[in-house]
């Protein structure tokens, strides 16, 4: 008889550990369900939500998820916890935890304090039990800024990288799809190309692209190319301008074996990419992605829930002051996300979680084309986390990323959240925006080089 | 506002003129227009139709006789194989099944295990509509390019249901040095048939995506045959050399779009 | 060969009449599944829609939809049309339409003009095309305000039905209910009991009793028992407090039928209850509740799609100056709106086309036991809607209608949209909160009576 | 704003004693607290279990035999009947398959034909649960208070997957003047059992809902079986007596609350 336990009138149900706790009280989704982790019928997950809510949060901390002795990332979030912070939360249970984060006594600024303190496995937690609403109402109270050249994530912000992706890595497509962007007023989280090469020619000279782009218009932002972290580090070593450092993580040792990294390559990454000090108005320099499924996908979730595998990423990415990290939520496909209510919960989720952990959280809102969802769905999506306070989404021409072969959202749909929530984008960005907008068609004569 | 900015850019006639421009240079969805600061009906409409028509090429059935057909044409030598996965259905929510060989084509395998350099695979993957249109023309480009030739004994393997990671099955089964598998990538609105490589040296299960190495957007405005099997031989080649695919392996060998 | 035709590829789309271009144009849902008339395949939707789009919107004049001869609300609607008001449109595609609803120039007083002069086909045509963004942007433009003690509708404000329903009408139940909204600031749409019983004395009794309280505490608010409103009739003839009247309303008169109303008894019930004269700032006095599915439901949707038929309940609506107008939307079951995606567009299509006709629209966001939806499907509803400007939701203690056996709204849940949103009650309401909170408490008096 | 306010008065000690006591007068989900201005976790919790519930609720398939079983035990009559719907996923996504009865259950009605005045009618609805607690007790009450007795010509109908509308069909079917549907409402939260009925005047197919009264809530926290049969048989008398049921028959007999 396990100490997860509960009887709901004349059943009774019985959890094996904390981490089957964890994946029964997550809100259906399929990846769990493909995991063979997930509750089988409605009334356990309730049960597993139940004792959920009675555990104290104190007893996270007795029991690692993945052992301390087998996995870096647990390393890595134990030893770097700061206990002191935790301390006003110290008695409470997972339940009270939610009530206390929805308190309007407990603000932004007690949230910023207490992250460092946070278990990304408490979270995950509470997460479980929140309603959708609730993830809102307390993600919005949280305001993690971060600074390069542009200062993202202030209050009445809403910043978005610009995507031009190009499936030939042509440099004048690309060229094409920034001003289409910068005239609509994108790009001021990131000009963020995903290489189709891995050649590291091809990186640089894309690198070095949209850096005389910038300066030629003297474009308050930062870029990225997001190729293998090593094949970036190849770039910087070679003397090409990098600005952000991107790479996608996992929530285990081993899904980052998988992604060809680990905590070493990324400290290294790190180190190097301040030492460039190429930002102006701040020196957060890591992009990190991440998404639900990418560990189940890689055989290497132990039995963890997907959703807590994220949270358990956000642990390992907080440890870098990232000037940006996003979810892509809907990025994979069917088999962890099925549908529209399942991305939308777990964008909720993943920005929440992001943000009670420190992170300057983003979100690429997105789907493929063998999933069940449509633009509807992103509509609500993207509604929900601007009404959440999300600090930037992505900026693709239409919609469509004509390279990685799904739907994320426009430069118009950045447009639609700005008007309806009255945001705007970085102040820096802004203020060149509304300097150069006259000339900004101008730019078009970078094509005929 | 930024938006009301946008839209008055947008609707300055000399802007107009060169935002239009821009459309020649990517097909990407650029120059859209603005109705107040939305997407207009027309490309709104257009984005649907595209929608629906790559939701309905994640379903078009592989037809492996016909691709063995066009592969006997051209000399070479094919088995078809099927994984686990039963349908399209299944494969779409279980990757695993898609990972896997059946019993029956794991038994074919069998009696055809001897050491040899390469197995080449082409699975359909999420399209296999970019199978039937470039899987040939882009082989026939690479084999060229090899000190290498299929026959009965050393096929191309067409897989059914197919995912990345059947390579290392069926490279193992049959003793390859190296698994080159040709997969259908997930159609997108403008691609609905993009191919992608995916390389592994030393193929058996349990391989991580770390340990291989990737060639992606074969198609029409993408990755040319010629461009993607002068990486590909190149890859194939250092992998040789080195005994290894993966993050450690760079491609070097094309020079910048050509 | 048909007027309404396209060739997409190699495949020629042609669809035989108005009515099933409409149908076939329409977002997925099961209840025109249901009917027969949906699109086969989701490019049969979009050839559809691009027909639609194409067609100008004066043509809509020349096809009535049902017959003038055989439908009172179809005379009703071409007789009272403004053809002055519908000019400044009057050369527009249906896609056209789309582009200016969107345009920035074109204000909510703009499209206030415009009401009168449009046909509700003609909104319901336009709605097919937008993305739930769209319907967003649009209707948040509109501000449709009513007025009966309080006023509903202003810019920032958002009201709320308390709806104290009781499985056997008891007094003391519904006054505990009532209390507990009233609590949590809910009430200041109306106070609006469904009676279980259709006993005239138990209505009248009903009447009395939130009228006795709204008197007691000085509440300015409006009541209304939603009995048939052949009941209320009688109940005002006999002299009980009648504010507001309430009817189910259906876009055909077949609806209506089966429903037991027709246009005269209609009329005879607003005139009667405008003499009444019971409204202290305003003499809107009728209350509709509408709702996609119950033409089909009746059998007479004569091959209209649900969401055509929605509107055209609408163009019965506006004639009478409504003080409230809902849509119940996921009220009825997933044989109409399948799944909370369903739902949610369909609340947001009503939401649009009520605005767009004139209406002072609210919403009841809602689901039943047998469709495929959750509270989070609820967040997103009332996180849209809220976004959309809607002008008043439900307010049902915990969500659980305990009579109605179905979940709609909570007081909880407008405090979310309240505060993510800085929206605020009716302002007599909120000025009359404001002096009585602290007293509020000293109302369970009232059950002790 | 009203939201702070709200809170602060639900957090005064005085209001929150008097705030509890409301759950003495309902069973309405009243009294819940606050966190912030939101649900509190138990209370959010005890939802999300009572709608675990609810919607395991619509899909308890009915007990005809065991209905009929204790029909028989208090002498009545029983007919097992089914609709056209095979099954729940049928019923629920088609309502007119709920409405019209399969052919077998049709040709068994066509010898029962015969003028009567009562054709009884009990059928899942959504709820079966609401049927098996309470339609033996209700027709007890309602039968003592008729001149009326079931047998095995005259039985009670018991329908598998019906919706209101088929009384009008096996009213007809068997000739009576009145058809009295009782029938689970769909599952709420709170009532996962309640019990409505339907009456009728000269069922036939076609009718409309106009054209019928409704009796609503028959379950523990709702309508007594007394007071409910109390208004059935007062709505059958009248409408013998005025020929017809629907928005023109008030129900005017029972007191307030009995
Ligand atoms: C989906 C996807 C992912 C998913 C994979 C998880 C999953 N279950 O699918 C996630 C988000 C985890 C991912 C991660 C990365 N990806 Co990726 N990915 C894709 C994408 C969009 C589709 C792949 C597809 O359809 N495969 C076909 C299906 C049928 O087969 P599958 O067996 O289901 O898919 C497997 C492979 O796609 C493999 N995979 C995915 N990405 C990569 C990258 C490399 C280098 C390798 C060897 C394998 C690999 O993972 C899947 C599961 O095993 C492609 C772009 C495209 N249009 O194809 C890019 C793409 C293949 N990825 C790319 C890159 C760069 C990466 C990263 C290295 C980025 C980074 N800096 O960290 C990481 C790490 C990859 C790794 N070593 O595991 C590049 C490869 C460039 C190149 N020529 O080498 C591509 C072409 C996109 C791009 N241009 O940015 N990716
Ligand atoms: C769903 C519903 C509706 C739907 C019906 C459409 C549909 N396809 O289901 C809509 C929204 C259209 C509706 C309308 C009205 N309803 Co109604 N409805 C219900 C509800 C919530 C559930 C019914 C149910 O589960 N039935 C069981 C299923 C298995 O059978 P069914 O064949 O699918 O359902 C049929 C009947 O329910 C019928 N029906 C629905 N409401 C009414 C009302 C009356 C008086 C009659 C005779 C029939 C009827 O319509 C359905 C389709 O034919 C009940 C409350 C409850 N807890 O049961 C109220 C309820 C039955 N309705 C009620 C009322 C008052 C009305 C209206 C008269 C309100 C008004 N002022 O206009 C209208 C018009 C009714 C009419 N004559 O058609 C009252 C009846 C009170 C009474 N004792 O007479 C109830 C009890 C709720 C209430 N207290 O307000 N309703």
């Amino acid at each position: 008889m396990s100490r997860y336990r509960t009887t709901l009138g004349s059943r009774v149900y019985d959890f094996a550990d904390l981490k089957s706790l964890l994946a029964k009280a997550t809100p259906l989704r399929s990846g769990d369900q493909l995991a063979g982790i997930a509750a089988q019928t409605s009334e356990e997950r309730v049960a597993a939500q139940m004792v959920l809510a009675d555990l104290p949060l104190k007893e996270f901390f007795a029991e690692a998820l993945i052992p301390y002795e087998t996995d870096e990332i647990t390393r890595l979030i134990f030893d770097t916890l700061d206990a002191e912070a935790f301390s006003p939360i110290s008695s409470l249970t997972t339940g009270e935890f939610r009530d206390w984060l929805l308190d309007n006594n407990v603000t932004g600024e007690t949230l910023a304090r207490l992250a460092p303190g946070l278990l990304p496995e408490q979270v995950a937690a509470v997460s479980k039990l929140m309603r959708a609403q609730d993830l809102v109402k307390v993600a919005r109270k949280v305001h993690v800024v971060s600074r390069f050249r542009t200062t993202v994530g202030t209050p009445g912000c809403l910043s978005t990288r610009l995507q031009p992706n190009h499936s030939a890595d042509d440099p004048q497509a690309i060229t094409a799809s920034i001003i289409d962007g910068l005239m609509l007023g994108s790009g001021d989280a990131v000009i963020g190309i995903n290489p189709v090469s891995d050649n590291p020619e091809i990186i640089q000279t894309l690198l070095r692209l949209v850096n005389a782009i910038r300066e030629r218009y003297e474009i308050p932002t930062q870029s990225c190319v997001l190729a293998h972290v090593t094949t970036q580090m190849d770039a910087l070593t070679a003397g090409a301008p990098v600005d952000l450092v991107f790479q996608s993580i996992g929530g285990t040792e081993a899904t980052n074996t998988s992604f060809g990294i680990n905590l070493g390559i990324l400290k290294e990454a790190h180190q190097a990419a301040r030492e460039q000090k190429r930002g102006t108005v701040g020196e957060n320099v890591m992009y990190f992605e991440t998404g639900q499924g990418s560990a189940l996908s890689a055989n290497a979730h132990h039995g963890i829930d997907q959703q807590t595998c994220e949270a358990r990423a956000y642990g390992l990415a907080r440890h870098f002051q990232p000037m940006l990290v996003n979810s892509v939520v809907g990025f994979i496909g069917p088999e962890y996300l099925y549908d529209g209510k399942q991305i939308l919960r777990a964008a909720l989720e993943d920005h929440f979680c992001g943000k009670l952990l420190g992170l300057p959280m983003g979100c690429d809102v997105c789907y493929t084309n063998h999933a069940e969802a449509d633009d509807d769905d992103m509509d609500a999506i993207l509604t929900m986390l601007a009404a959440a306070g999300v600090n930037y989404i992505m900026g693709v021409p239409g919609a469509d990323d004509i390279m990685l072969s799904y739907q994320s959202s426009s430069f118009h749909d950045a447009l639609y959240l700005r008007s309806v929530f009255g945001l705007r984008p970085a102040p820096e960005f802004e203020a060149w925006f509304q300097q150069r907008r006259a000339a900004l068609h101008e730019m078009t004569a970078l094509l005929e080089a | 506002m930024v938006s009301t900015t946008a839209r008055r850019i947008a609707r300055n006639d000399s802007a107009t003129r060169s935002v239009k421009a821009l459309t020649n240079y990517t097909p990407a969805r650029v120059s859209l227009g603005l109705a107040g600061d939305s997407l207009p009906t027309k490309p709104l409409l257009a984005f649907r139709l595209a929608h629906a028509r790559a939701r309905e090429a994640v379903h078009f059935p592989l037809d492996s006789f016909s691709l063995a057909q066009e592969f006997a044409a051209r000399g070479w030598g094919s088995r078809i194989l099927r994984s686990t996965a039963k349908n399209r259905e299944q494969y779409l929510r279980n990757p695993d099944k898609g990972r896997t060989l059946n019993g029956d084509s794991l038994a074919e395998l069998s009696n055809l295990h001897r050491p040899r350099r390469y197995a080449f695979v082409v699975a359909d993957g999420l399209s296999s509509l970019a199978v039937h249109r470039h899987s040939a023309s882009f082989l026939e480009e690479v084999f060229e390019r090899l000190d290498f030739k299929t026959d009965e004994a050393n096929p191309v393997f067409i897989v059914h249901q197919g995912r990345v990671a059947i390579g290392d099955h069926i490279g193992a089964a049959v003793g390859a040095e190296l698994a080159i598998v040709i997969i259908g990538e997930r159609p997108g609105l403008s691609a609905p048939d993009s191919l992608g490589v995916y390389l592994t040296w030393n193929p058996k299960p349990g391989r991580t995506d770390a340990e291989r190495n990737c060639i992606s957007n074969i198609q029409s405005s993408g990755l040319s045959y010629e461009a993607a099997a002068n990486k590909l031989v190149f890859l194939m080649n250092e992998a040789q050399r080195r005994q290894l695919t993966g993050v450690a392996l760079k491609e070097t060998a094309a020079k910048l779009l050509e």
